[in-house]
């Protein structure tokens, strides 16, 4: 086991996969000679080369799409959108090239392509830079969505998102690029897909990703000591594919769900685990569903209000303090 | 700005002949297959065979002979909706084009697609698409993963008029050019959007051509409607690219006979502007040409007979053809082969 | 009263308010000299002339981004979206500056502007002409978003929207543009953010919007005749504002909800109001919360797939028997 | 392609001067007031009263105080997230710049936008905009609403030279051509995107001006860093414009003395590249004009205290403002002032 920061999990997780695939090629705003904006991409072109680390114009249709041709003609490539919010400049690539592709061709062209960006606030970048859009792809059939909230995570997640053989959005906190963790030495590679109990209790369910993970588990130890409430906190990973087996499991085991997540209020992913648990575990339920979101604002860039806007340690506390009384 | 036009319309000159009558025939069958075939979809159209929306490309037809014939066999083509032809110019099979149209099992897509998104990977015809320029910055990717592998083939990328003004058409060229990929891009100018003129929104007067040196980009101009002119640039383009002389961006004037879509009669041109353009079909030029250059007549009719009937077999068998089955709408999802978003 | 068409009705909502307020313009592809390729807007360039109909190039994010600037100096642009397909095209225009120039700048500058687009599907147009991503829009902070099902809704929601000092994406029905139906006579303007009960019945609460409204009506009707369940019906017509009043009020009433979307399933509003209802009314439910829903894949194009993809009234009426049951 | 280069750029002749100095010593202050706004703001994100990012336009002083000085009081501004200097220069003021890069009450969005969206409706500042490229196409917006309403407005829109390879770039160029907006798009060339050179990503030299004729537009190319040269060219712009004469597009050479945001040390810039402009820094080019056209030294000296005087007042203002207050989170998403979404 390495202590590495998350940053450092991105690089080791790409160099992992293009040391064993030449297939895989990568391309970016800033990345190659700069190491990328959040140097998550430090090293890889001295490493690799030019020919497969390539700084782009700042030309995000032409990102993915280049991303997406290569992929149907045989590379792996990863791409990277600089932050998340920009996935709008090239969503009809996203949304409407690279996740029907391969369901309107009846299964001819494959695109096993990575899409990796900077997602989240929490740093006062302003409306334009800090939002949380996983949801967005979450929304869009076709795309795998991750979000990993541990160095460990994010390596081994991402080489298995590079492995897959679909289109994969790989969703980076951006403000916690310098959390360390301890990563397996050696090829590392997750699975897509499942989800990880890091808590367990008896009381509720609280299902959290990427940054609000580490404030859901505070949230829990608090509830704990200061309430004697005892949480199973869950922590998501991946979207889709859904590990629903692992979050309904835990909801009847606790009658309780409550999410937590930086999205904004309407049609978050906590609004789809919502239904999916009323619609699916009712009977189990001991009470409300309960959604922690960001308001349904954009997010505001002063320090003091953008705390306010997200989900805080102290919100969850308090919402779960109400749910379960 | 270096702008050729009508480059590689040399006069018709049967005594010193640069292509060939072989190469001339394989075009005219070209032309004539999808000529036919687009009669043959809008006859089905109209007897609510064909369902949802079709895109004729009557009129276009040279624009797809010379460039599938200077294309070798694992070239690649990206094009839009309006791709009938060109899909039939690489090789797919009628039957799989039209009952694609028709929503078949047997369609080249399992009916899954549809007209506007004709895909045949075996013939390097790597898709047509729907949303106006996109599919640009696609092919600029797939001619990167050539140089990539250095494979040596050449990507070609037809769009029209109208998707010169949008923001992919922009960023594709650059990176292209920036990357020296092996991609020409072909712009089918046909004068029209949907149901407006192209001048009446395009701040120069060549949509394609005027823009190429925004791109360090020779601009060419040629006669989309006689298919050698267009075979001569496309092999110069095509080569040069296949070389490591980088993209090029060809601009090729033509005209399309009917409406943008089945829903439109394409009542908005002036009748002179019609009448002159239906005097120029590229059939007509292109069969005077042949008898020109000596084949016989009743040759051209064996093949017109021969190609009719290949259509009417490809309609007997997709109309005879079954729907997709029911499972398909949650298969190919994914590279397992299902939809499935959960565990 | 006059029987209009739903595309009729479109064209006397914009003509009614240009005629009243010259700060209102127009534009967008194909829109003027030819009518709109859904014949939506036939007439308005002859009644109002070139300087405020206008036909633009194909450059989605010229169309809205001009539209934007237009408002924020004084104008009440509306700007047509051929396809809700090509929202994706613009989608970092709308998302990231339409909706958060307001609250960005703190009230400095209004963007009273509406954005028509031709949503859904069932005509066989496939997966790049079919979408319902009304979710899209819902789930970005700072778009009011409403959805039409009668030609009378359409010309009085549209007259509001017009008249409305916010961003207001307005999602027509592509698939029921023939149909018809009664329309005051007159001037006729609605309120946005009101859903409208159109059945009532005490088993359960069937909400739907746009080409799913006709269909949840139907089979309402069937469940009635054939099972003896009688079902309220609710368009919900608008998204955001969304009115919850009237929702959860017939929620709680029959003890039931079934949504009814072409939305896929992940995110879509289906969710959005099972979680609402979830957390809000879950003591007055009765049993599990059911969404109906386009299966999580793009749209197939041929006839026979798409029609099993889409809600049915078959599928509402077997979905609610196994619901209610 | 008709380019103009270094238009605008008389050599300084104080015997036939074209500009006065009254307009010159205006112009230096505005230079001034840019160039130790960006220190202080500096000096406070590094004290840690100015959180988040922000983007210094130290070296690009000149552009913005040829611009501001040759546009109309109502005239429009759009520019981006590197917008201190224009905001400034339109006359939004200081304390509200500085109280929104602080996150204060007092700022001029209320600390709700920060540093990146600086915006002062009441002084034509449209807005700073972050996503690179959008904010062309809504400029062009604001100048069709000025056509419309025929009331004489230009908008300038700046725009770095890394947006030059943006769809958006391109679809508002077009919109604004074909339609003859009284837009005039200024490239604030410095060289660099974030890290990256220009020229390794772009496909012509000059990213801007080798684009103008793809919009049938004439290539301007001016040196950023001499505000004279600036001023001229932008009074022939924006009044060619304003007199109905549709777009421009302006090419003007810069360079920023520091990285590209405070994260960015800029160490990847060539010191002799740095070296060179730094010696043609614009505020000691303008104040050795100003000296050789006769103004006093002491004159410069006192307006120089002047402003940082003002910079200090503002400092102690904003340092001791209020954050904005708790309710603000949910105000101002919609007219009404409020933020609900629900009934
Ligand atoms: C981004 C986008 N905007 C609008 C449309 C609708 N649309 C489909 S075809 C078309 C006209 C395209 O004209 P052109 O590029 O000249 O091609 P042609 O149809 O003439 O072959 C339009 C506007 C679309 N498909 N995609
Ligand atoms: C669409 C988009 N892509 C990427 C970014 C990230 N980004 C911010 S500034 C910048 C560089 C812009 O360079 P340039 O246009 O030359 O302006 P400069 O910063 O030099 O003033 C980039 C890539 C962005 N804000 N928007
Ligand atoms: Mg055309
Ligand atoms: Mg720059």
């Amino acid at each position: 086991m390495a202590e590495l920061t998350y940053r450092e999990a991105v690089a080791e997780g790409i160099a992992q996969e293009m040391a064993r695939d030449d297939r895989v090629v990568f391309l970016g705003e800033d990345v190659a000679a700069a190491g990328g904006v959040f140097k998550t991409t430090v090293g890889l072109l001295e490493k690799f080369g030019p020919d497969r680390v390539k700084d782009t114009p700042i030309s995000e249709q032409a990102i993915v799409g280049a991303a997406m041709g290569a992929a149907m003609t045989g590379l792996r490539p990863i791409a990277e959108i600089m932050f998340s919010d920009f996935l709008a400049v090239c969503w009809d690539l996203i949304a409407n090239e690279i996740a029907k592709t391969r369901y309107m061709t009846g299964g001819q062209v494959s695109l096993p392509l990575v899409i990796r960006t900077a997602n989240g606030g929490g740093g006062s970048f302003g409306a334009q830079h800090s939002q949380s859009v996983e949801n967005w792809a979450m929304a869009v059939p076709g795309l795998k969505v991750v979000a990993p909230s541990t160095p460990a995570d994010v390596k081994g997640l991402l080489a298995a998102a590079i492995r897959d053989p679909d289109p994969v959005i790989f969703f980076e906190h951006k403000f916690m690029m310098a959390t360390k963790g301890d990563v397996p030495d050696g090829e590392h590679v997750d699975r897509l897909g499942t989800a990880k109990i890091i808590r367990e209790g008896s009381d509720l369910t609280i299902a959290a990703l990427a940054a609000m993970v580490p404030k859901a588990l505070e949230a829990a130890d608090r509830l704990s000591s200061e309430d004697g409430v005892q949480a199973t906190v869950v922590d998501l990973r991946s979207l889709v594919p859904l590990d629903t087996a692992t979050i309904l499991d835990a909801v009847r085991k606790t009658g309780r769900l409550v999410t937590v997540e930086e999205n904004p209020r309407l049609c978050g992913w906590g609004a789809e685990l919502a239904a999916i648990a009323a619609e699916e575990c009712f009977f189990d339920l001991d009470g409300p569903i309960v959604r922690i979101t960001t308001p349904h604002v954009p997010l505001p860039c002063a320090g003091e209000l953008e705390s306010l806007a997200l989900p805080s340690v102290d919100r969850i506390v308090e919402t779960v303090r109400k749910t379960v009384d | 700005m270096a702008k050729k036009r009508g480059s590689g319309a040399a006069p018709a000159d049967p005594a010193n002949d640069d292509i060939g009558t072989e190469t001339r025939l394989r075009m005219y069958r070209t032309q004539l297959t999808a000529r036919m075939f687009e009669k043959r979809a809008n006859d089905l159209f109209l007897q609510n065979l064909v369902k949802g929306t079709i895109h004729l490309a009557t009129g276009h037809e040279a624009v797809a002979a010379g460039f599938a014939t200077a294309m070798r066999d694992d070239d690649l083509t990206f094009c839009t909706y309006r791709g009938h032809h060109h899909t039939l110019a690489r090789g797919a099979p009628i039957v799989g084009v039209l009952g694609e149209l028709m929503g078949r099992e047997c369609g080249l897509l399992g009916g899954k697609g549809g007209s506007m998104h004709l895909t045949s990977v075996e013939h390097g015809m790597m898709g047509c698409y729907a949303i106006v320029g996109a599919h640009m910055t696609i092919a600029a990717g797939a001619a990167w993963s050539a140089q990539y592998q250095r494979n040596d083939r050449v990507t070609v990328c037809f769009f029209g008029d109208g998707a010169t003004n949008i923001g992919a058409f922009h960023e594709a060229l650059n990176l292209a050019a920036v990357w020296k990929l092996p991609v020409v891009f072909v712009c089918e100018n046909n004068l029209y959007m949907e149901y407006t003129p192209i001048h009446t929104v395009t701040a120069v007067e060549h949509p394609a051509a005027d823009r190429a040196s925004a791109y360090g980009l020779e601009a060419v101009i040629v006669d989309g409607n006689d298919a050698d002119a267009v075979l001569r640039v496309a092999r110069v383009a095509i080569e040069r690219s296949r070389d490591g002389g980088g993209p090029a961006l060809i601009e090729a004037k033509t005209y399309r006979h009917g409406g943008h879509s089945r829903a439109d009669p394409g009542t908005y041109r002036p009748k002179a502007e019609l009448d002159s353009w239906l005097a120029r079909d590229p059939l007509d030029l292109y069969r005077a040409r042949l008898l020109e250059f000596g084949v016989a007549a009743k040759a051209l009719e064996a093949m017109e007979t021969e190609v009719l009937e290949a259509i009417d077999e490809a309609t007997e068998i997709a109309r005879s053809a079954p729907p997709p089955s029911p499972d398909k709408v949650e298969a190919d999802l994914w590279a397992e082969g299902g939809a499935a978003w959960r565990n």
